[in-house]
This record gives structure tokens, C-alpha cells and sequence, in this order.
């Protein structure tokens, strides 16, 4: 075990640290930056300023091939870049989705002609992109998916409702999955595309979350038309090109945003309690630091355990499973009891509010997390299936027309 | 033994219950949540002074209808399962019952017909900020018949008439009554986790009090009235648990995923098994609380923690597993699972945390076993 | 709301105390008298006396007909008797499986004259009854038992294992359900027999538990024949007269032994931590011991709720599942607690054990408690779906004939 | 960087591993918990020392063969996944870590090179009796040369050569060598919730002993050593979960239920996909601090309580799971299931239970904060 980097990642490092010094600011603590939840119109302004800069140094995809905009480095060199980044005050990424799902998906299934157009733009930050999958009736089961396309000549014309698209009102692009055959079982009757999101037909509604802000959107499919040759995969593959989104999105998703253990360990050092002693001093209290410390703690060595098999080159395992299903639960809890710690005042929210509002807007937000991304239960079903090598679930569904699948109405 | 409520407070809960579906659907929660200008729903608070609901437990002879504390709690848990945006914990368990507890003959006469025809709406103020107030931290004084310094969040504070303020006295803590509508009360909104019930700071300028029992005895009797509303806030409690438990297993039946219910899976049934276990348990404590409550009985400290722990738990447990078996559309605004999983945050910080009951009800034990 | 008895039972109350005064000890805190484990053939022989002396004073089984040696009472009265009881040094029933699923299942099926004949030896404790059902193959999965029942005249042949046989070793009669027709759908294929436990063919052998007792038994059926009279319901009824005991058998289960809350308390209170403290002065040993007392409390007013229903004739809810569910994990939580108080020297069982062993004795004792009668997954489906009407799982052995459904063998 | 085992390590766990299996099937910790007259496998112990597994950490200049602690951590693992009924954590990780940090260069060349090759067996000797001892409140005092009073239970305390002592000292706590089979000693065995590890009663009379590090430095050692050692069990204790989840795996693919595998229930599979997450989350930690104890790094305070947290959480869930998913067969005797969890009982309680080790871990965190 060596925590050290190897001499071309010490170096690596040096030369990006010095790159982010002339570029950025580094972050102060208690200061909000440029991070802090703003206008997503003007932030994404922001954000594709920092990317074209970023992408004119060659650090905007490190990964990907040359020809593409990157600079074919090996995975360790980004995560390397990544956690230099971090300690800078940089606006935060429009373009996750895009880079770490899009073009994976491009990259395997596009022309090269429309490799060469789309994905340069996307490193620079010129073009954004969004992922159009899941349905009101399709979301744990996203086979389940009913928006219908239908061959018209050379272009496709797609009717439906997509929902939970983050990004979607400020996308140039997206990626999608229809329904081309509804006689045809679950999986095999689907088909994938791309398609300019400034289509006609396309209409886009901001859905607000608990914690009052809209990261996400439903998307209103009328008639749209799509033409065959952005079509990625054969007619029916739908499903097989979804899997290599959602493997790459498996990568993306995981860590939960603060508090944390340690700010509970903050905030307990600084709260007093009925004794006038800091809260730090109940040993009930330290006992909740300590679980909740001892569960962040692991979550960061598996990380580290996974960005160790990542370099070597080996396939990502379950660990984004077992980040997630950790992580969202505990900003749960973490987030009421640091509430608990600040009594009735601990309700409070805004700009009076103690903490930053940290342990508030903890509580609102974690909800979604514990669904979006995959459900605490889906997950467990995944460790339990792929990794544990248990059976699946009894399957009603699988081998049934889709149209015959029962679905309640 | 008869564990149960009789006939006539089923039925009281019932008329309650059904009043409650008619004149507080979730769209009523939803608007005071929504529009911050409107602080409580006038209407529903008028449809429970209409039925007498504030009246429940005052005695015949200080205006009220004399039912007792069984009848209360029954309408407590109907109150909760609503959500209904009003000032009725504020008025009812905690004003209403510290001018019982420490009120003069004067006093009682006073204010408590007020309160039972909800001609006035009280409340009560304790917290002085984020944090715990203690007995030697209290920061509000009283002195020469005035009150100084600021109360928040107080609940209802910007719409009630009077309040009961926990006090630094001269010769140590002391409950004091003021009008919040007389010269130097201030009042400013708070935004809480859960705008569909209105908070504000209070802020005193000598303002004039008229103390509530005897001076040095406001903190012991802070304690009392908070033992006997923990019971009626528990009933609240496990009326929203109960209604999230309730929504969870209707849209667990009728979702359909993987071309089956998803009520069908043992993730979700096992959940809201979960769910029920601690609803049930819950239940039965806050009964017993109940009859302790009805009774005055000495097990009241005990039974009064014993509920208050666990219908904390069991609706913070239920509110946010009722958002987990929605999915997707259960964190979204429009959707109401998020108005209870709010709700039951404020009301597990009200009146002290679980933390805080859980160390009472140790305390309480420790007393009976040494008695 | 009123703890109090009706005059009635107030009287009653009074009739049953001063009986026990006059035919009992009572119970000394620290002492453990006659319910201590003791060897089952001693103890057998000692409960035969206590139960022939409350038979002949007409308590042995207060709410059964007159004809059969109870008092028809109301349940109440048993109720109020056992609370009488319970404050005596009496010796643990070895009749409970016999008088609360044997007997009620006699008495739907049997003739009158097989009642009259079996009922009363089985109230004044001469004759003790044991149940047959429980395979090594069908546990849970009940009806999935496979012992058979072949019809030889006018005789019933019976091959196959029963497990899990309480009291098997000392019982002169037993109830038995058996498959007679593999052919048939699961639930169809099922027989239910009365037999004399001391029929050829016959063996008995004690299944030693994690604690080190012996609480049940293997039962092995070789040959052993049973005339056609001593079948309960019709050929193929056999799952609805289990129904029937079981249904009685909910009633039964329920409560766990000590360590409860209260013992941890006091176990907190004697003990003491780093700084000198008692233990209870720990905030968070008082959290650990005000959660269980909740739970705890929680559970001894959902048996008043209870009580109070069945005082009235109303038939029992879902609390005995939801005591169980809660009860067992409970145990097994406080007693892996209690132990981690005391340090390495919790770890230490036997005559130098602390606390009379009681802490390390539940740990021992929970797992098996978790189990048998239901196990903590099975309980859940039950509230799920008979309380909340959640739909029940997906079934792939309904249907089929028992002969053709998997078992992985 | 490169958080992952060597390949060399690899090797060494895998060897080991492959020479448990074959040594000590479950028949081999069953026989002894089975076999009063056993305490430990002379066979196993031999076939450890063998493989020079107790001289792994120790330096050659010691005679051992100076591997280092990642080497002894993946032993460790393995130890524990096989439930080894020898005195590996007595010896290797309290007796002879004990030694390496206090001992003078003389007890280091006279004790090392015994317990490196086997020879000499060693344990550690801090409780006395049901309770937690403290620096105040230590009872064994050691004087002239010579301890007084006794220790119970003792690890291997049946069994052992020599043991290190706390001893309350004439200035302050100390660490004192004492040789089990010398005059002045008498054992008695003490039963355990886990025969497969024997304990006992040492009462110590007069028993000539030698400081082992200064006087008044007893308590501090006792914390530093237990620190180091903490990793060491914690690296057992995953093996057992790691075996508890391998079993309940593979039992819940060959058992069936209503005509299908109990692996594909959700109660059963989301129940072992807790367990494993669970493991994974100890794995890491430990791993983390298997490099702190090999490094010596700052962190090695919060590693260790962390891992030893993270691990005693770990295999006492799974191991009481595993006879969850057993059901009825795994509640019996017979069954290998409560070996793990009569285990995995009594080494969470071993050099500190979870409660310890979380208030461990917090006032780690302060003094670095504070630093």
C-alpha cells in the first residue's frame, strides 16, 4: 500500500497545481464561491467560460482519445486533475452528464462523422447534453418505458413524456430511448437516439424538488422528428445502448454533498446543551459522530480502494452502489440530528438560519437522493444479484408482449 | 381493564375526523404552505371553535365544555392526521394548560374562556434561538411587571393573541403573561422547515407581564406543562404517521412496476410493515399517556416520555418512508408526502428533542425507582 | 379508559389470590425457584401435580365447557387468573401446545366421544399432547411438508420426519398433518391425523439448541399406522385444520424472556463506567435503555389493547406478530448490550457468570427466538398483507402439483 | 497511490488461507469448543508456527522474520475467517506487540525469539473481573518485584507461558512481565460465551515479575498497544463476516421456499446485501488502518478505533444474520452458525467493546482538531 503518487503523477500534479494557481482561486472556508446554488442560466454561463479554458489547456476530458478534444491520459491522471480542482472555487460541472454518459455512448455507437461533430463540442463546453430516459411509468423499472417511436420515411416521429432530465432547458443535445414495438417483449422493443433538443415538438417543464430548487425536468415529446441516421444501434437494440449509459452512470453517481460527519462533529463542538457543556461532551452525541464518521470514512477508503483498481484498469466494481445507498441515508439522519442538536431553533431555514442552513437543506434534499440515481431497494437488489450471485426476482414481465404487461390501469 | 376510548370519544374523534376531511383536504395545508402571507387557515380554525375543540378540556366553570383530556387526545391525533394549519397546539396544549396549571382564580376566569371559545389564540415562548435554552441560560428577563429581550422561534407568534414567556425573574425563572398586541411587543416571521404553521421571533421592549404562578417556580412548571403536552403533541404525531402509513400502502397497491404492484414486494411490504410496527407501538403508548393524562396519574412523567419518544420516531420513520415507496414523484413539491415529512420534523423539535425526552424519561425512572 | 376490574373480576380476582396464598409460594426477586430449567422428566412430574391440584379447584382451564373440565368463563377470567399466577412460584406449564392448539383443534374435528374421551386427561395434566408439523424441508414454507400417508384398510400408513417438536419426548398424544396425495396442488394434498405417541414406529429424538437446552425434537415416522378414526376433517383438509391451530398458536407466542429494559437499567445503575460513574449516568446508556423501555412499554400496552378486544369477543388482531417482531430482536440487542457494560467479563457464562447470566443467556437464547413460530420476515409479510392488504408475493408453487414443484434438489 | 494488498501479501493470505482450510475445517474450533479438556488446537498452532505466522511482524534482529504488519494483517484475516481456536491474538498481537513497544533491548532478545518461533506462548492481562477496569480503580498491584491480586478472564490465560500484567505500581500504572508457569501463580479456567477460546482466572501471590517500560507509563502503554491491537482484531473480525456472508450466501441459493431459492426473496437478498455493505465498509477501514500500523502514521489513533468500530459492528450483524437466514436449522447446536456468533460476541468485547471504541475515536478526533 503506498498513498504516495507515482513520479508522472507527482508530476502531473505539480504542473495542474500550478495551472489552477494562475487560473483560479482557491477555496476559503465559510465563503460560499462560485459553487453556491445560483441561477442556472447565469451559471451556466459561468461553467462554460471555466470549460473552454479549461479545454484550451487540454484538461477539459484527459480521458478521452486526442482526436476527440482529450488527450488519451490514463484514468488516474483525471482523478488527479479532480482532486486539484477541488480545492479550487471553480463553477460546478453543466457537463457531467454529457461527458460521462453522452459520449461513452456516442464514442461506442455513433458515426465517425458524428463523433468528429458532437463530441469536440461537448469537451469545450460549447454544446450541452442531456439524458432523456426515464418515464412517469418508468422508473426503478426503466424498461417499462412507453414513449412510441415510429418510422415515417427516413426520420422517426416520437410521442411521449420523458421525466427526471436534468439539465434539459439548457441542453443543445440528448440522448434517447423509445418504444418502437409494443407487441414485442419489455427489452426488445426498443430503439435508441440523439436528437437536437431545439426540435419541434419538444417542450421542456422544470419539475421543483422538496428542497424548492428544479434540478430536474419533464420533457414533452409531440410529434418530434428524429432522423434515421441518428439512430444509434440497430432497430430493437434500445435496450443494449442504454446499458452503456448506465454503466457509465453507475461511475458518476455516489457521494452524498454535505454535512457530513464532521460538520455534526462541528456543530456538536460549538452547540451546547442543558449542562452548558459543548454537545461534543454528551457521550450519546459522540456516539453519533463516531457511527456516522466511521461510515464516511469507509465510504472514502472504498473510493480509494476503487480508483486503485481504476488505475490499474480493471472494470469498476459495486462500489457506487454501496456509496450511494450509504451516503443518501446519512445525510438523512446526520442532517435531523444536527437539527435535533439546535432544538426548536434547528427549524429554522433561510437566511436566519443557523449553520449555513446546512443540516435544513440536508434534510430537504436527501430524500431525493435516496431515490434518484436508483433506490435504496434497487440497489440492494443489485449488490444482492451481481455481486452476492443471489437469484433474481420472480419476473412476471419478462417474456410478455409489453402491451399485455399488467400495469394496474 | 377497558384500554380503549369509549363509544362517545370514538364518536367525538369520528364527527372530527369527517369535519376534518371536508374542511382540511391537503390543499388547505398546501395554500398556508405556499402563500406566506396567509399565516394559519381562518376557516378551519373557525370549523374547531365551531365544534368546540379548543373547549375540550377547560372546565364547565372557566367557559370550556369540561369533556376531559381523553376527548382531547382524540381530536389531537384527528388534528395531526389533517394537518391542519392551525394554532391549536400553541393555544390548546401548551397556553391553555399553563394558565390551568398556574393561572390564578383571576387569571383562569380571564383567559381561559378566551381560549375556550377562541376568541383569543395563545401560545407559549421558550426557545431564545437556535440551541437549547437552559434554566441559567434564559436571556429574557422579567422585572417590575415588564418583559425584555427576544423570544424565537415562537410558534404562532405572529398571529396570537397572548403569550406565556419563560422568563428570568428576580428571584429566579418565572412564567409570565403578556398581551402580544400591547406597546412593546415586536414581532417578526421565521421561515421554518414547515411554513404550514407560522413561527416569529418576539421581541420585548418592556413590555408589561403579568407573572403566571410564583416567581422562581417558572422552570419546574415549564416541565409540567411540556409532561402533559407531550402527550397531546404525540397524539398529533401519530395521527401523520398514521396518514403516511396510509398513503404509502394506497400507492403501494396501485403502482405498478416490473408488471406487478409494487406493494408486492417484500423491500416495500417489509417497509410498511416497519412502518405499522412503530406506528402500533407508538399508539399504545400514547394511550396509556392518555389515561395518565386523564387520570393526573403519577406514572404521567414516565408515560408522558415513554409517548413523546416514540411517536417522534415513529413519524419522522413514517413520513420519510412514505416519500421512499412514492420514488421519483415523491420528492417533488407537488407532490404532499413532503408536507408531512416536514411537519413531523417541527413537531419532533417542539417542545424538546427526542434526545432531550429520552434523557427525561431515564430521569423519571430513576425517581420512581429510588421512590 | 379503566384499569380497573369489574366487580366481577374484582371477586374472581380475590377467590384466585387467596387459592394461590393457600396452595403456593410466592415469587422472591433473586430466587429462582421451581421455574428454573430443570431436567423435563422432574419437572414433568412436578407440573402433573400443580396442574391435577388447579384442575380439581377448577382453574386448570377456565374458559373451556364444563363438560370437558373448564368453567366456560369468560376469557377474562383466565386472563385475570394468569395475572394471579404469574406473582407465584408455580412450575412452567408443560401443557400449553396440549390446551391451546391441541385442544381447540379436537374440539372443531373430533367426535364427542373422542373429546370426551381425550379433553379432560388433557385439563387435569395426566395426559400431555404435542404438535407435528414442522419439517426439516417445510418451514416457513408449511405446507410444503412431505411426511406420507398411505391408506392400508382401515389404517393409515405414515413414513417421513417431523422437527421442532416441542415436548414430543414426553407426550402421550400428538396432532399430525401429513401429504396423502403428492399429486394434488400443495395445499390439496394434506391429511390431518390424531396419534398415540407411543405407537410402534416412533422415535423421538431431542434437537439440542444454540443455548445448550433441548426444547425440541426430531420425530422419525417409520411404518407406523394409524386407524382412519383418528383423522380430523376429510382426506384432504389437512391445511384448513392446521389453520385452525394455528390460529391458536398466534395467540401463544408472542413475549420474549428477560433481559428487558428494566434489567438493563438496573444492570446500568449497579455497574460502573471509565470515570467511576454508574453506568446510567451515560447519556448514551440512557438513550440505549429509554429506547428499549419505549419499545418495551410499547408492547405491554399493545397486550392491554388486546386484552381489552378479547374481553369483549372480538377476535385477535395482528398483535401477537407484531410483539414477536419486535420482542425477539430486542432481546437479542439488549443482551449483546449488556454484555458490552461489563466489558471482556461479559463474555464470562456459568455458575461466575454477572447478573446471574441472564445477558449472556438472551444472547444465546434470541437467535432461536427470532425463529421459531415465525421468523422476523415471515411476521412482516403477515401484518403486510392481512393488516395493510398489501398483495401478497409472487407465488410459482401455487398451482402445481406438489410433486413438480422445485426444491433445489 | 495504491490501496491494495501487494501481490507478494496476496501470496502470503492466500497460503494461509489455503493452509487453514485444510488444518482447520470447522470441525477443528468445534472439537475444542466441544471438548472442555481441549483449550486450543495444539495442531493448528503448530501449523501456524509452522508457516512462521507469529514471527511475521517481529524483526529478524528479534528472530523473527520482520515481514511487517500488512503481512500480519492479511494472517489476521484469515485467522479470524477460519475461526482458528489458537492463541494468535494473545500472543502475536497483545503479548508480543506489548514487548516490541516497551520492552528493553534484553526483554525484547529473551521473549521475542520465543514467541517468533512458537516456543513461548504470551497474553495480555487487564480485566478483573465483569466491568470495565480503570486506571483508578486497578486492583492488581505490583511491588518489590511482585504482583498481587487477580486477573479474570485471561485470554489463553490456561495456557500461556507468560503474561503482561496492568498493575497498579508503586508510582502510578505499569506494565509487568510475569511468568504463568513460575511460582506464586495459580489459573482456573473461566467458561466464556465462546469455548472455542479459552479464558481463565490468574491469581497472582507474591508471583516474581519484571517491569515491562517505566512505572507510571502502565496505562498509556496498556492504550497504545490496545490500539495497534485493535487493527489486528479487527482484521480477524472481518474474516469471520466475511464467512458469515459466504455461508448465508451460499445457503439462501440451495434452500427452498414456496418453490424457489430464499436467495431471491427481497428480505433475504436486501438482509445479505446489508451484511455485505457492511463488510466492504470494515474492509475498508481496516484496510486503511492495516497501512497506519504499518506506517506508524498520525492517523493510527482514528484508524484503529474505526476499523475496530466499523468491524465489531460488521461481524456481529452478520453473524447473527447468518443464522437468521439459516432459520431453523440455524439455531441449532449442530449447526456451524453460532460458532461465528458466539465469536464474533466475545471479540467485540475483547480489548474494549464498540461504546469504548467510539469515544476512543471522537477524542481522537478532538486532539486533532485541537493540534
Amino acid at each position: 500500500m503506498d498513498f504516495n503518487d507515482t513520479p508522472q503523477q507527482a508530476a502531473f500534479r505539480t504542473e495542474v497545481r500550478s495551472w489552477l494557481e494562475a487560473n483560479a482561486e482557491r477555496k476559503v472556508e465559510g465563503k460560499r464561491g462560485l459553487n453556491r446554488r445560483i441561477d442556472s442560466e447565469k451559471g451556466l454561463a459561468i461553467a462554460k467560460v471555466w470549460q473552454a479554458k479549461k479545454a484550451a489547456a487540454g484538461y477539459a476530458c484527459l480521458g478521452f482519445p486526442e482526436e476527440y478534444g482529450g488527450q488519451g491520459r490514463p484514468l488516474f491522471d483525471q482523478i488527479v486533475y479532480d482532486q486539484e480542482e477541488e480545492q479550487f472555487d471553480v463553477p460546478r460541472s453543466f457537463f457531467a452528464i454529457g461527458l460521462g454518459m453522452c459520449a461513452p455512448t456516442m464514442m461506442t455507437y455513433a458515426t465517425e462523422e458524428q463523433k468528429q461533430r458532437h463530441i469536440p463540442p461537448m469537451v469545450s463546453g460549447e454544446e450541452v447534453w442531456c439524458q432523456l430516459f426515464s418515464e412517469p411509468s418508468a422508473g426503478s423499472d426503466l424498461a417499462g418505458l412507453g414513449t412510441r417511436a415510429v418510422q415515417d420515411g427516413d426520420d422517426w416521429v416520437i410521442n411521449g413524456q420523458k421525466v427526471w432530465t436534468s439539465g434539459a432547458h439548457y441542453s443543445d443535445w440528448g440522448i434517447l430511448v423509445t418504444r418502437h414495438d409494443r407487441s414485442l417483449a419489455k427489452h426488445k422493443g426498443l430503439t435508441f437516439f440523439f436528437l437536437d433538443m431545439k426540435s419541434p415538438g419538444v417542450e421542456v417543464r422544470p419539475i421543483k424538488q422538496i428542497s424548492g430548487a428544479s434540478d430536474f425536468n419533464e420533457v414533452y415529446f409531440t410529434n418530434v422528428r428524429i432522423p434515421d441516421s441518428q439512430r444509434l444501434g440497430g432497430v430493437g437494440d434500445g435496450w443494449t445502448v442504454s446499458l452503456t449509459t448506465l454503466m457509465n452512470e453507475r461511475l458518476a453517481v455516489g457521494g452524498a454533498p454535505p454535512p457530513d460527519a464532521m460538520d455534526l462533529f462541528k456543530l456538536a463542538a460549538s452547540t451546547q446543551l442543558e449542562d452548558g457543556e459543548p454537545a461534543l461532551a454528551d457521550r450519546a452525541v459522540r456516539e453519533k459522530v463516531a457511527d456516522w464518521y466511521v461510515q464516511a470514512e469507509g465510504l472514502r477508503h472504498i473510493r480509494s480502494r476503487a480508483l486503485t483498481a481504476l488505475s490499474r484498469g480493471e472494470a469498476p466494481g459495486p462500489e457506487a452502489s454501496i456509496s450511494k445507498v450509504v451516503s443518501a441515508p446519512k445525510l438523512q439522519d446526520i442532517s435531523a440530528y444536527g437539527m435535533d442538536l439546535l432544538d426548536i431553533g434547528g427549524s429554522i431555514i433561510g437566511d436566519e438560519a443557523p449553520a449555513d442552513s446546512a443540516f435544513q437543506n440536508g434534510y430537504l434534499y436527501a430524500p431525493g437522493l435516496r431515490i434518484a440515481g436508483g433506490t435504496d431497494e434497487i440497489l440492494r437488489n443489485i449488490i444482492a444479484e451481481r455481486v452476492l450471485g443471489l437469484p433474481g426476482d420472480i419476473r412476471v414481465d419478462r417474456d410478455k408482449p409489453f402491451e399485455d404487461i399488467p400495469t394496474g390501469r | 381493564m377497558n384500554f380503549d376510548f369509549s363509544d362517545a370519544q370514538k364518536a367525538l374523534k369520528k364527527q372530527t375526523r369527517d369535519m376534518l376531511r371536508s374542511a382540511c383536504d391537503l390543499t388547505v395545508p398546501r395554500r398556508v404552505f405556499e402563500d406566506s402571507s396567509e399565516s394559519y387557515s381562518k376557516d378551519v380554525w373557525a370549523a374547531l371553535v365551531d365544534m368546540e375543540a379548543p373547549a375540550t378540556a377547560i372546565p364547565e366553570e372557566y367557559g370550556g365544555i369540561g369533556f376531559g383530556y381523553l376527548e382531547l387526545c382524540a381530536v389531537a391525533e384527528e388534528v395531526g392526521r389533517s394537518l391542519a394549519p392551525v394554532p391549536f397546539s400553541s393555544s390548546v396544549y401548551l397556553a391553555t394548560e399553563a394558565i390551568l396549571m398556574a393561572g390564578s382564580e383571576e387569571q383562569k376566569k380571564e383567559f381561559l374562556s378566551k381560549l375556550a371559545t377562541g376568541e383569543a389564540i395563545g401560545t407559549f415562548a421558550l426557545s431564545e434561538g437556535p440551541g437549547l435554552v437552559t434554566a441559567n441560560s434564559l436571556s429574557v428577563t422579567y422585572a417590575g411587571g415588564k418583559l425584555q429581550g427576544t423570544k424565537s422561534p415562537v410558534p404562532d407568534g405572529d398571529i396570537a393573541d397572548f403569550a406565556v414567556v419563560v422568563a428570568e425573574g428576580t428571584t429566579g425563572s418565572c412564567l409570565a403573561l403578556v398581551d402580544l398586541t400591547g406597546d412593546g411587543v415586536s414581532r417578526k416571521p421565521v421561515d421554518t422547515v414547515d411554513p404550514s404553521r407560522s413561527h416569529a421571533a418576539i421581541t420585548f421592549d418592556g413590555a408589561p407581564a403579568q407573572l403566571l404562578g410564583s416567581e422562581g417556580a417558572g422552570w419546574d412548571l415549564k416541565n409540567r406543562v411540556f409532561d402533559r403536552a407531550a402527550i397531546l403533541f404525540a397524539m398529533e404525531q401519530l395521527g401523520g404517521a398514521d396518514a403516511c402509513l396510509q398513503m404509502a400502502a394506497d400507492y403501494s397497491r396501485g403502482r405498478y412496476a416490473f408488471g406487478r404492484p409494487i406493494g408486492s414486494f417484500q423491500a416495500i411490504k417489509h417497509k410498511l410493515a416497519d412502518v405499522y410496527i412503530r406506528n402500533e407501538l407508538a399508539r399504545a403508548n400514547n394511550y396509556y399517556g392518555a389515561w395518565a393524562l386523564s387520570t393526573d396519574a403519577a406514572e404521567l412523567p414516565m408515560a408522558a416520555a415513554a409517548a413523546r419518544v416514540g411517536s417522534i420516531e415513529a413519524y419522522q420513520f413514517a413520513s420519510k418512508e412514505n416519500i421512499q415507496t412514492h420514488g421519483g414523484i415523491g420528492f417533488t413539491w407537488e407532490s404532499d408526502c413532503h408536507l408531512f415529512y416536514r411537519r413531523s420534523k417541527l413537531l419532533s423539535l417542539s417542545i424538546g428533542s427526542a434526545r432531550v425526552w429520552k434523557d427525561r424519561l431515564v430521569s423519571a425512572l430513576e425517581s420512581r425507582n429510588a421512590a
